[in-house]
């Protein structure tokens, strides 16, 4: 079983590697305006507050995350981790405060859209799919390519196009489910769908708000060895409430921690998880 | 309002793959070819014989295919992006009303006031023709009327409506209210329509007098052409990714979104398809009925092209084309048999269809397909 | 009997009862006999020989004579071929008016036809009689009508009955009636105060005099030639003027908000049916239509076994309706919609046969054409403010109406466990089922409910116009525009939705006419979404995903 | 064939069902009195009865539908202008012949098309003039109050020629229009109420429909009285009074060349022939029943129709034409009217009546005898040349 | 108390349950364990009767329920939590805990009882906020909040924990033990969360591919034979 995985894995590392590269292929002229990472931060955020009738449910948050850094956040319900994801990707506006992709893109300044074309991909909490269409037409749809009109009523499924799907359909584990509709799917099944997906769209930055909510302890192993695999390739957020699950993707790298809308702690899982305060709030005693 | 509504048939389609099976080409062409035969029989054979084809029936037909093309044009949008007009009748009408324009200048001076200008504006002592008339005797401006008037009036409404990302039930009332309007402003004198009484009494269509039988007949064939046309368009456009675009958009706009799509020139896309379609519909179907006026911009009449649509199966192109035939066959059979029941009947049709045919006839007939492949192999 | 025989009859029984008691201070006038050759033109004369003998009757002090013109205006008088006149006193009795005798109507005696002239002149007549009349309130009508006439004869006859006069009202009224005629006097002095009495009425009606007296003739001279006295009249118009644009803004107010309440009452029951449970439905109209056919139905029923109360019998139409359109909605629930939840747009195209049965149903039963459903007495006519506004009855009663109807379904809503269930209901059906609601029955009852209320908006709205198989049809669009624009399934929006409608159709009337106002309002609704894609009271945030 | 088939042609369902439906009931009684007399050249009349559903692309359909599939002889149909423009072509194509029973705004002549109800100077002229006399009212202004359509625009547009002519100005006319189905009359009335402090004001309506008895019921309740300013109406007859608690509009006024409550034989008999008709088909509301102008036309234009094809011995539709003109026939108006050599209408007499606290209408002006009919109104520039087909 | 017998359940043509047997005792703690896919929600919504079963029996309190309404079966003493929360995204937190008590005449259900804020302190905060605008683990708080109020007989808990914080799964075994302890109540428990389970279960019962393949009580739900039937 080992071997086999180790082999998908590696072809998808091939894939997501041959779309970083050739850049100037089918998809030139969706290239976003190049994400300036030359400090090394591929996501600020500054200040960011957010408010809903009065409730500040982001309080002058301040947050960055490295290229190629796999970065975990935990936090109380209600914490604002959420909120945060939908800063980033544009679905909520901040009342107040800057979020920037690189040195360059102003997220605060675009749509949902632009934001996902300028390499910001996002798995949701609650697995959301497109529940009338299949499995391969949801990663079809999902996949790396020109989303405007035009190219979109030509497009044809190119070999290569055609075997990324395969792969990635191997590794979520639904080759035998490829043409059921996807509100067919159980729970977990959904939130493996909606992993594929997010790879499909081979972004730059990672936002998986609870991947492994509702998977069994040996799914989640083998999402945690997905994880460090795209560590380094990729920047990834990453925001669980599995405590194993965190350790066993953080290793030595950073884990902030928020509460009420801004960051409690940050630091190694280890002194995270001694943290007094974060016991208090999050953990338990 | 998003519908948990399944297609029919799960795609088994191959993205990218053909567009009809062999065998739905083969009934397609078969189809059309019956159709097309029609007019000849009508032509050819007196009356008296047994093949002979009433000039009424070819009528009938030539006028059922405009609405198909109508309620095609719904479906796409409807069926496909879940954008569920209830004003496709001002498309429709505003098609008729541009050729309407052209056929309404060939009548030349053979009007009751023997005037250059129609008679109602001679009766409202309109020396001119209004600057929006301009140009309108040439047929190919007119034609170029049938498409742009439509297809602006869609995209403007559709990209101010579609930015603010007005959905479901508040998109379509909006559209109720949009044609509700446009029949006022046309029902008055003054917007140099003909008021109420709209465009009528036409004499010639290029040069042809255009009853007779042969106009007649050609008009029915540009009409089955066309009709044609737009169903391998509208199959082409939902078989491309496009096409899974537009249903994930009717499903869960926002997550698309976050994928890259961005909503907004896909709607404007098929809005404008679908208005243009509906356009070229009702710009055949007036030299064919002899008159177009506002009734066309009435709530009702798009409310109707709707229950085409949904009676014939939403969403799978076929249907509505089904759906607008058996609604108005029905329609056309029980006014003269039924005169003061017939309402009874289509209305318990609606209702029986909504409740048992849930996917439309087409859905039904597919069940009755699958149900047969099943028992054959077990 | 209909109603209008009963009215009569009474009225009459009143008068002749006024007449008796007043017999003995009349005595002096008994004299001056009723003649029949003075009625005999009232029969067979021509116009000119019928306004003579009616402006001679008026001036007859003889009690019969004020009873012979008003027989006259209301059709009462009737001439039989032999010329002889008769008063009819309803069930085919008759009094024969010149011998004061009671018999029989004969059965070849015809009611005697007038026309507007001589309705006109018959009012005229009376209320010079009627400035003598013992009861104030009959004089003070008398003075205003007087006050319009303009008829210079009459002045003496004011100014004997300002002597007289002790009532405040009625010599107020008086004084005006005197001062528009004082306006033709030689003094200018008297002209002058005839004016700043006039401007002081703030009654448009004497804009017309005024702005004549300032009118210049062919040669450029003023009709009035006293500087002092154009000056009180510009000063006159200018009153009346801005008092007249202030009614003009009231009545706009009050004619939006009462169109408002219409749109109100016709969309509420949409509001719970398609607000609040999802159903597009398009048979809402016609529930409209059956609420407005038991008014017709209950009105005939008072008619036939109630007529002494049939005022009342849109109080009674009120359960009633409600209960029938319920029962009809409750039964289309059940039968139809039912098997539809969470596919709102099959409902769409079910309701919509639905609303084809039903209104064929009624053209079958009732036939096609309108039924006829009049305004009770207490809804007939109007209050008139500010001297000019009028406020008619059935207006007013509409607006409380709808208050009230929205009180009630405020009420159901938020007060009891109806309300929560169908909110819950329509937002997940099945987690309502596994929490313990009785889904189907609360789905019956709330679309009985809706039905019903839509069955109340039928009863008002046949107060206003038609009743007829096409009356739901009419507010259809307007009901679900009414909903939309104020936020599916908020109530406060749809309150606000329907007045914003209303008033902002009804400020726009006066100005864009009818037909550019309702075409305004549609695009105004259309921009309006743009700027509030949910309508008016929108939730938003991440539940509405 | 041993019938002869007649197509009505009138909407039973839709909004124009209101009006039409009684025109269809009317038609079929005169087919079956003609029918109990033996028919019409020795054969019975086959009533073809469809429904156009008050929607005028149908209408030529069922023309069409009539003419080419049933082919039928003779077409008695249509109410509103549009329905007749929209089958007029059908006509025309398939040389057919058509009744059409209801007053207009004129401005048509067709070969095809017999008219039976009145063209402008058979009703609006005379009404207005009517209110201007001195039994009128004497009125010098007035407010022109319609429909958004075409009849009413072009029947105020007469008028308005009509009125200039008179010497009235145009700040005295004042022309209001409403969409079609306006509940909503407050407005107006007051407006009307502000017009007619300037002077004595009558109301012209050509309302149509649905929309009357609103507008009659804020009248009634602004307390705007017939004395005070009469409203005189051209679409408003017994049967749209049925649907209305007429007390509030005594004294209004109607235009028709017909009324229910003329007093002659021939009326009485129609009357009778009608009610009788309504209680032995169980029409609904058969207990209430009434005539109107319309009712009448249609019931004229079947029985000279028959009188033509006797004359013409065949129902041949140029023939029968042919036939028509100088028909004559002895009216329930009270008239033997005739039809016109030239120009397809009527010779009609002219009523004005009150209306009266039961619907019914006190006639308080008439013509001495019928006048003919100018489609082509003269008040209209360009109309001079123009008289017969 | 609850008595399941050999049920099958398909959709379309997928046979999803086979011959499914359970049962439960009152006051003991049943935790259903299995991979993703193999049916245990499917299970959960049959007993709830959220879907109908083709055959086998469900009983309840020793009466046939397999036919009832779900509404009928909450009257009886069911509660649920499912899998996804199903929370009334537009009632306010408030609305959605009165909602519990639906199955309870109104007039016992006006107030909530102040004991389940004690338990979710986050929700009394958050009364008057839409249910849908809750985080998501505010949300299955709200959702389990929901099912206790109606003080049920039987709950059936989809996956409680999924997306909650550590210290509130803490108070949620708490409760759970709690009311295992009572021993008036009968607790249905799905969970990915094996430890969780691990500790508050008295029997377990593992699926796989729609049928039972294994069953115990609380001592050998650490075996080997489990734990393969878990892994991938
Ligand atoms: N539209 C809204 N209106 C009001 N409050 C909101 C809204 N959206 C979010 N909140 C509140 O903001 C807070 C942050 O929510 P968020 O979903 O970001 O939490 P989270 O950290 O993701 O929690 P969890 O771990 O439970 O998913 C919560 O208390 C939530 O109730
Ligand atoms: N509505 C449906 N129609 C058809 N198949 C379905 C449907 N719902 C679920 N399934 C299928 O039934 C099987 C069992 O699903 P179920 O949701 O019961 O799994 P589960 O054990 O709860 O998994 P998870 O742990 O992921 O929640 C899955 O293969 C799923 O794809
Ligand atoms: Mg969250
Ligand atoms: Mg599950």
């Amino acid at each position: 079983m080992k071997p086999s995985r180790a082999r998908q894995l590696q072809e998808l590392q091939a894939a997501l590697l041959m779309a970083d590269s050739g850049s100037d292929a089918p998809y030139g002229r969706v290239a976003s305006p190049g994400v300036d990472t030359r400090h090394g931060v591929i996501l600020y955020l500054e200040g960011i507050t957010v408010s809903f009738d009065g409730f500040k449910a982001l309080n002058n948050l301040s947050l960055d995350i490295g290229v190629g850094e796999l970065r975990c956040v935990i936090g109380p319900n209600g914490a604002g981790k959420t909120t945060m994801m939908d800063v980033i990707t544009g679905k909520t506006a901040p009342t107040s405060g800057t979020a920037f992709f690189g040195q360059n893109i102003d997220l605060t300044k675009l749509g949902e859209t632009e934001i996902a074309h300028a390499g910001i991909g996002r798995k949701f909490q609650r697995p959301t799919v497109f529940e009338n269409h299949s499995v391969f037409e949801n990663l079809e749809l999902a996949m790396k390519a020109d989303k405007r009109v035009k190219p979109t009523l030509f497009a044809r499924l190119t070999g290569e196009q055609a075997d990324a799907i395969d792969s990635t359909l191997e590794l979520i584990r639904l080759k035998h489910e490829v043409w059921r509709p996807a509100g067919l799917l159980s729970h977990g099944q959904k939130q493996w769908l909606e992993i594929g997906m997010l790879l499909m769209q081979e972004p730059q930055l990672l936002l998986l708000d609870e991947p492994v909510a509702g998977m069994t302890d040996a799914e989640t192993e083998r999402t945690g060895e997905l994880l460090n695999e795209l560590k380094g390739r990729h920047s990834l957020m990453v925001v669980e409430h599995d405590m194993d699950f965190v350790a066993s993707i953080a290793g030595a790298g950073k884990v902030t921690v928020l509460h009420e809308g801004s960051v409690l702690a940050e630091g190694t899982m280890a002194q995270v998880q001694a943290d007094q305060r974060v016991i208090e709030v999050y953990l338990g005693r | 309002m998003s519908a948990p509504y399944t297609p029919a048939a799960p795609g088994r389609l191959q993205p990218g793959q053909r567009l009809f099976s062999p065998k739905a080409w083969a009934g397609l062409l078969a189809a059309v070819a019956v159709l097309a035969l029609l007019p000849l029989l009508n032509l050819a054979l007196p009356p008296g014989h047994p093949l002979h084809v009433s000039s009424y029936t070819v009528a009938l037909l030539g006028k059922f295919m405009c609405y198909a093309m109508a309620a095609l044009a719904l479906d796409l949008v409807w069926g496909y992006a879940g954008i569920l007009s209830l004003g496709h009748g001002v498309f429709f009408a505003l098609g008729g009303y541009a050729h309407g324009m052209y056929l309404m200048r060939a009548i030349g001076r053979d009007g009751v006031y023997q005037s250059h200008l129609p008679d109602f504006m001679v009766f409202l002592d309109w020396k001119e023709y209004p600057w929006y008339w301009a140009f309108t005797d040439h047929f190919l401006y007119a034609m170029l009327l049938v498409v742009l008037v439509p297809g602006a009036l869609a995209f403007i409404f559709g990209y101010f409506a579609f930015r603010s990302r007005i959905k479901g039930v508040y998109f379509s009332i909006i559209t109720q209210a949009m044609t509700f309007a446009a029949m006022l402003l046309f029902f008055r004198n003054d917007t140099g329509f003909g008021g109420n009484n709209g465009f009528t009494d036409f004499k010639r269509i290029l040069g042809f007098d255009i009853t007779a039988p042969d106009t007649r007949a050609a008009l029915y064939w540009t009409t089955l052409a066309a009709l044609a046309a737009a169903l391998v368009a509208a199959r082409a456009v939902t078989q491309s990714k496009l096409g899974r675009v537009l249903t994930a958009l009717r499903d869960s706009e926002s997550r698309l979104r976050f994928i890259g799509y961005d909503p907004l020139g896909f709607k404007l896309f098929v809005w404008t398809l679908s208005a243009v379609m509906c356009g070229i519909a009702g710009a055949l179907y007036v030299p064919q009925v002899g008159i177009i006026n506002p009734g066309e911009m009435s709530t009702e009449t798009s409310i109707e092209m709707v229950i085409w649509v949904a009676t014939g199966g939403r969403g799978t192109l076929i249907g509505p084309i089904v759906g607008a035939g058996a609604v108005n066959g029905l329609k056309t059979w029980f006014t003269s048999v039924l005169p003061e029941f017939w309402l009874y009947a289509l209305g318990l049709i609606f209702v029986l269809t909504t409740l048992f045919l849930p996917q439309g006839i087409v859905g039904l007939l597919r069940q009755l397909a699958s149900r047969r492949y099943a028992r054959k192999t077990p | 009997m209909s109603l209008t025989a009963i009215l009569n009859f009474w009225r009459r029984a009143v008068l002749v009862m006024l007449m008796l008691t007043l017999a003995p201070c009349a005595l002096a006038a008994e004299t001056a006999n009723i003649d029949a050759a003075l009625l005999a033109p009232l029969a067979d004369g021509d116009t000119g020989a019928k306004l003579q003998a009616i402006s001679q009757l008026g001036q007859l002090p003889h009690p019969r004579a004020a009873q012979i013109l008003e027989a006259l205006a209301s059709e009462n008088l009737y001439a039989t071929p032999g010329g002889r006149i008769l008063i009819l006193l309803g069930d085919k009795r008759a009094m024969d008016p010149v011998a004061g005798e009671q018999l029989d109507l004969p059965a070849d005696a015809d009611s005697i036809v007038i026309n507007n002239r001589l309705r006109r002149a018959i009012t005229g007549a009376l209320a010079v009689s009627q400035l003598f009349s013992e009861n104030p309130q009959v004089r003070l009508a008398a003075a205003r009508r007087l006050q319009q006439s303009g008829d210079a004869s009459t002045v003496a006859l004011i100014a004997q009955a300002l002597a007289k006069e002790t009532n405040p009202d009625v010599r107020a009224a008086l004084e005006i009636a005197h001062a528009s005629l004082e306006l033709k006097s030689p003094d200018p002095a008297l002209r002058k105060h005839a004016a700043e009495a006039l401007g002081n009425t703030n009654n448009g009606a004497f804009r017309p005099i005024l702005a004549g007296m300032l009118a210049r003739d062919a040669g450029g001279a003023y009709t009035e030639p006293d500087e002092a006295v154009r000056a009180a009249a510009t000063a006159a118009l200018k009153r009346i003027d801005r008092h007249l644009s202030t009614i003009e803004w009231a009545g706009n107010l009050f004619y939006g908000v009462s169109l408002g309440s219409v749109l109100l009452l016709a969309a509420l029951g949409l509001a719970i049916t398609f607000g609040l449970m999802g159903v597009i439905n398009m048979a809402h109209g016609e529930l409209l239509m059956i609420g407005a056919y038991v008014t017709y139905l209950m009105q005939l029923l008072f008619r036939q076994f109630a007529p002494a109360w049939i005022d009342w019998y849109v109080i009674a139409a009120l359960p009633m309706a409600f209960l029938a359109t319920a029962a009809v909605g409750m039964a289309l629930e059940r039968t139809v919609i039912q098997w539809l939840y969470g596919r709102p747009l099959e409902t769409l195209l079910a309701t919509w046969g639905i609303s084809l049965i039903l209104m064929q149903g009624v053209r079958t039963i009732f036939g096609a054409q309108n039924v006829e459903v009049s305004n009770p007495s207490w809804m007939s006519g109007g209050v008139t403010l500010l001297g000019g506004l009028v406020l008619s009855y059935n207006r007013l009663a509409i607006i409380v109406f709808a208050l009230l109807v929205v009180f009630f379904v405020w009420l159901l809503l938020n007060h009891t466990r109806l309300g929560l269930f169908v909110r819950a209901i329509t937002q997940n059906r099945r987690m309502a089922d596994c929490v313990g609601v009785p889904t189907g029955r609360i789905d019956m009852l709330a679309f009985g409910l809706g039905s019903g209320i839509a069955g109340l908006g039928g009863v008002a709205l046949s107060q206003l116009g038609n009743v007829g198989p096409d009356l739901g049809r009419g507010y259809l669009v307007d009901s679900f525009m009414v909903v939309v624009l104020g936020g599916v399934g908020q109530l406060a929006g749809t309150v606000i939705a329907a007045m914003g409608l209303g008033s902002i159709n009804k400020f726009l009337e006066p100005w864009a006419g009818a037909v550019m106002a309702k075409i305004t309002i549609l695009v105004l609704i259309v921009l309006f979404v743009q700027k509030r894609p949910q309508g008016l009271f929108a939730p938003r945030g991440r539940s509405v995903e | 064939a041993d019938t002869i088939k007649v197509g009505i042609l009138h909407s039973l369902s839709g909004t124009m069902a209101i009006s039409e439906t009684s025109l269809k009931d009317v038609a079929l009684m005169t087919i079956e009195e003609i029918n109990a007399g033996g028919g019409v050249l020795g054969k019975q009349l086959e009533p073809v009865v469809v429904d156009p559903a008050s929607n005028w692309p149908l209408f030529a359909e069922k023309a069409r539908q009539l003419l080419a599939q049933d082919k039928v002889s003779v077409v008695f149909g249509a109410w509103t202008s549009v329905s007749r423009k929209s089958v007029l072509p059908v006509f025309k194509e398939l040389n057919g012949l058509l009744f059409y029973p209801v007053q207009y705004e004129g401005e048509e002549l067709e070969k095809n098309v017999f008219y039976t109800g009145a063209a402008p100077n058979q009703q609006a002229i005379p009404a207005v003039e009517y209110l201007m006399s001195e039994d009128g009212g004497g009125a010098r202004r007035f407010v022109l109050l319609g429909t958004d359509y075409v009849y009413p625009r072009t029947t105020n547009k007469i008028l308005r020629a009509f009125l200039h002519s008179k010497g009235v100005k145009d700040s005295d006319i004042e022309e209001v229009y409403t969409p079609f189905g306006h509940a909503d009359y407050q407005t107006i009335v007051a407006n009307i109420k502000k017009f007619s402090t300037g002077g004595k004001t009558a109301v012209v309506s050509t309302i149509n429909g649905d929309s009357n008895v609103p507008f009659y019921k804020e009248l009634g309740n602004a307390g705007l009285k017939a004395t005070d300013v009469p409203v005189v109406a051209f679409s408003v007859g017994e049967e749209e009074l049925r649907g209305v608690d007429a007390k509030p509009l005594v004294g209004h006024l109607a235009a028709w060349n017909y009324f229910q409550s003329i007093k002659n034989p021939v009326n009485a008999a129609f009357i009778d022939k009608w009610k009788a008709y309504a209680k032995a088909k169980n029409l609904p509301n058969a207990a209430t029943v009434v005539t109107n102008d319309p009712m009448e036309a249609t019931y004229i234009g079947i029985h000279m129709w028959k009188q033509a094809v006797e004359q013409a011995k065949s129902t041949d539709v140029d023939k029968v034409i042919a036939a028509m003109g100088g028909q004559t026939f002895t009216a329930p108006d009270g008239f033997t009217i005739q039809m016109d050599k030239t120009n397809h209408h009527l010779h009609k007499p002219v009523y004005i009546g009150e209306i009266k606290g039961d619907g019914q209408f006190n006639v308080v002006w008439k013509t001495k005898g019928p006048i003919r009919a100018q489609p082509w109104s003269p008040y209209i520039a360009g109309n001079e040349s123009k008289q017969g087909l | 108390m609850l008595d399941v017998q050999a049920v099958n359940q398909y959709y379309g043509g997928s046979h999803t349950l086979r011959g499914v047997s359970l049962a439960l005792k009152r006051g003991e703690c049943l935790a259903l364990l299995g991979r993703n896919g193999v049916g245990k929600t499917t299970l959960l919504k049959c007993l709830m009767g959220v879907l109908p079963i083709a055959s086998g029996s469900v009983r309840f309190d020793g009466v046939d329920i397999s036919r009832l309404a779900p509404h009928e079966r909450a009257a009886r003493g069911i509660a649920y939590v499912p899998q996804g929360r199903d929370i009334f995204a537009r009632l306010t937190v408030e609305e959605n805990i009165l909602m519990g008590m639906a199955a309870k005449p109104a007039a016992s259900a006006r107030r909530i009882k102040g004991e389940i804020f004690e338990l979710f302190p986050v929700l009394r905060t958050m009364l008057a906020r839409r249910g849908g605008d809750l985080s998501g683990g505010q949300q299955q708080q709200l959702a389990i909040a929901r099912a206790l109020v109606a003080e049920p007989r039987l709950v059936i808990l989809d996956e409680p924990t999924e997306g909650i914080q550590p210290s509130i799964i803490k108070d949620i075994a708490k409760v759970i033990r709690l009311l295992r302890e009572r021993g008036d109540i009968g607790i249905l428990l799905c969970e990915q969360y094996f430890d969780f389970a691990r500790e508050l279960a008295d029997q377990f019962v593992v699926l796989s591919r729609g049928e039972v393949v294994a069953a115990g009580d609380k001592s050998q739900i650490g075996g080997d034979d489990v734990r393969r039937h878990l892994s991938v």
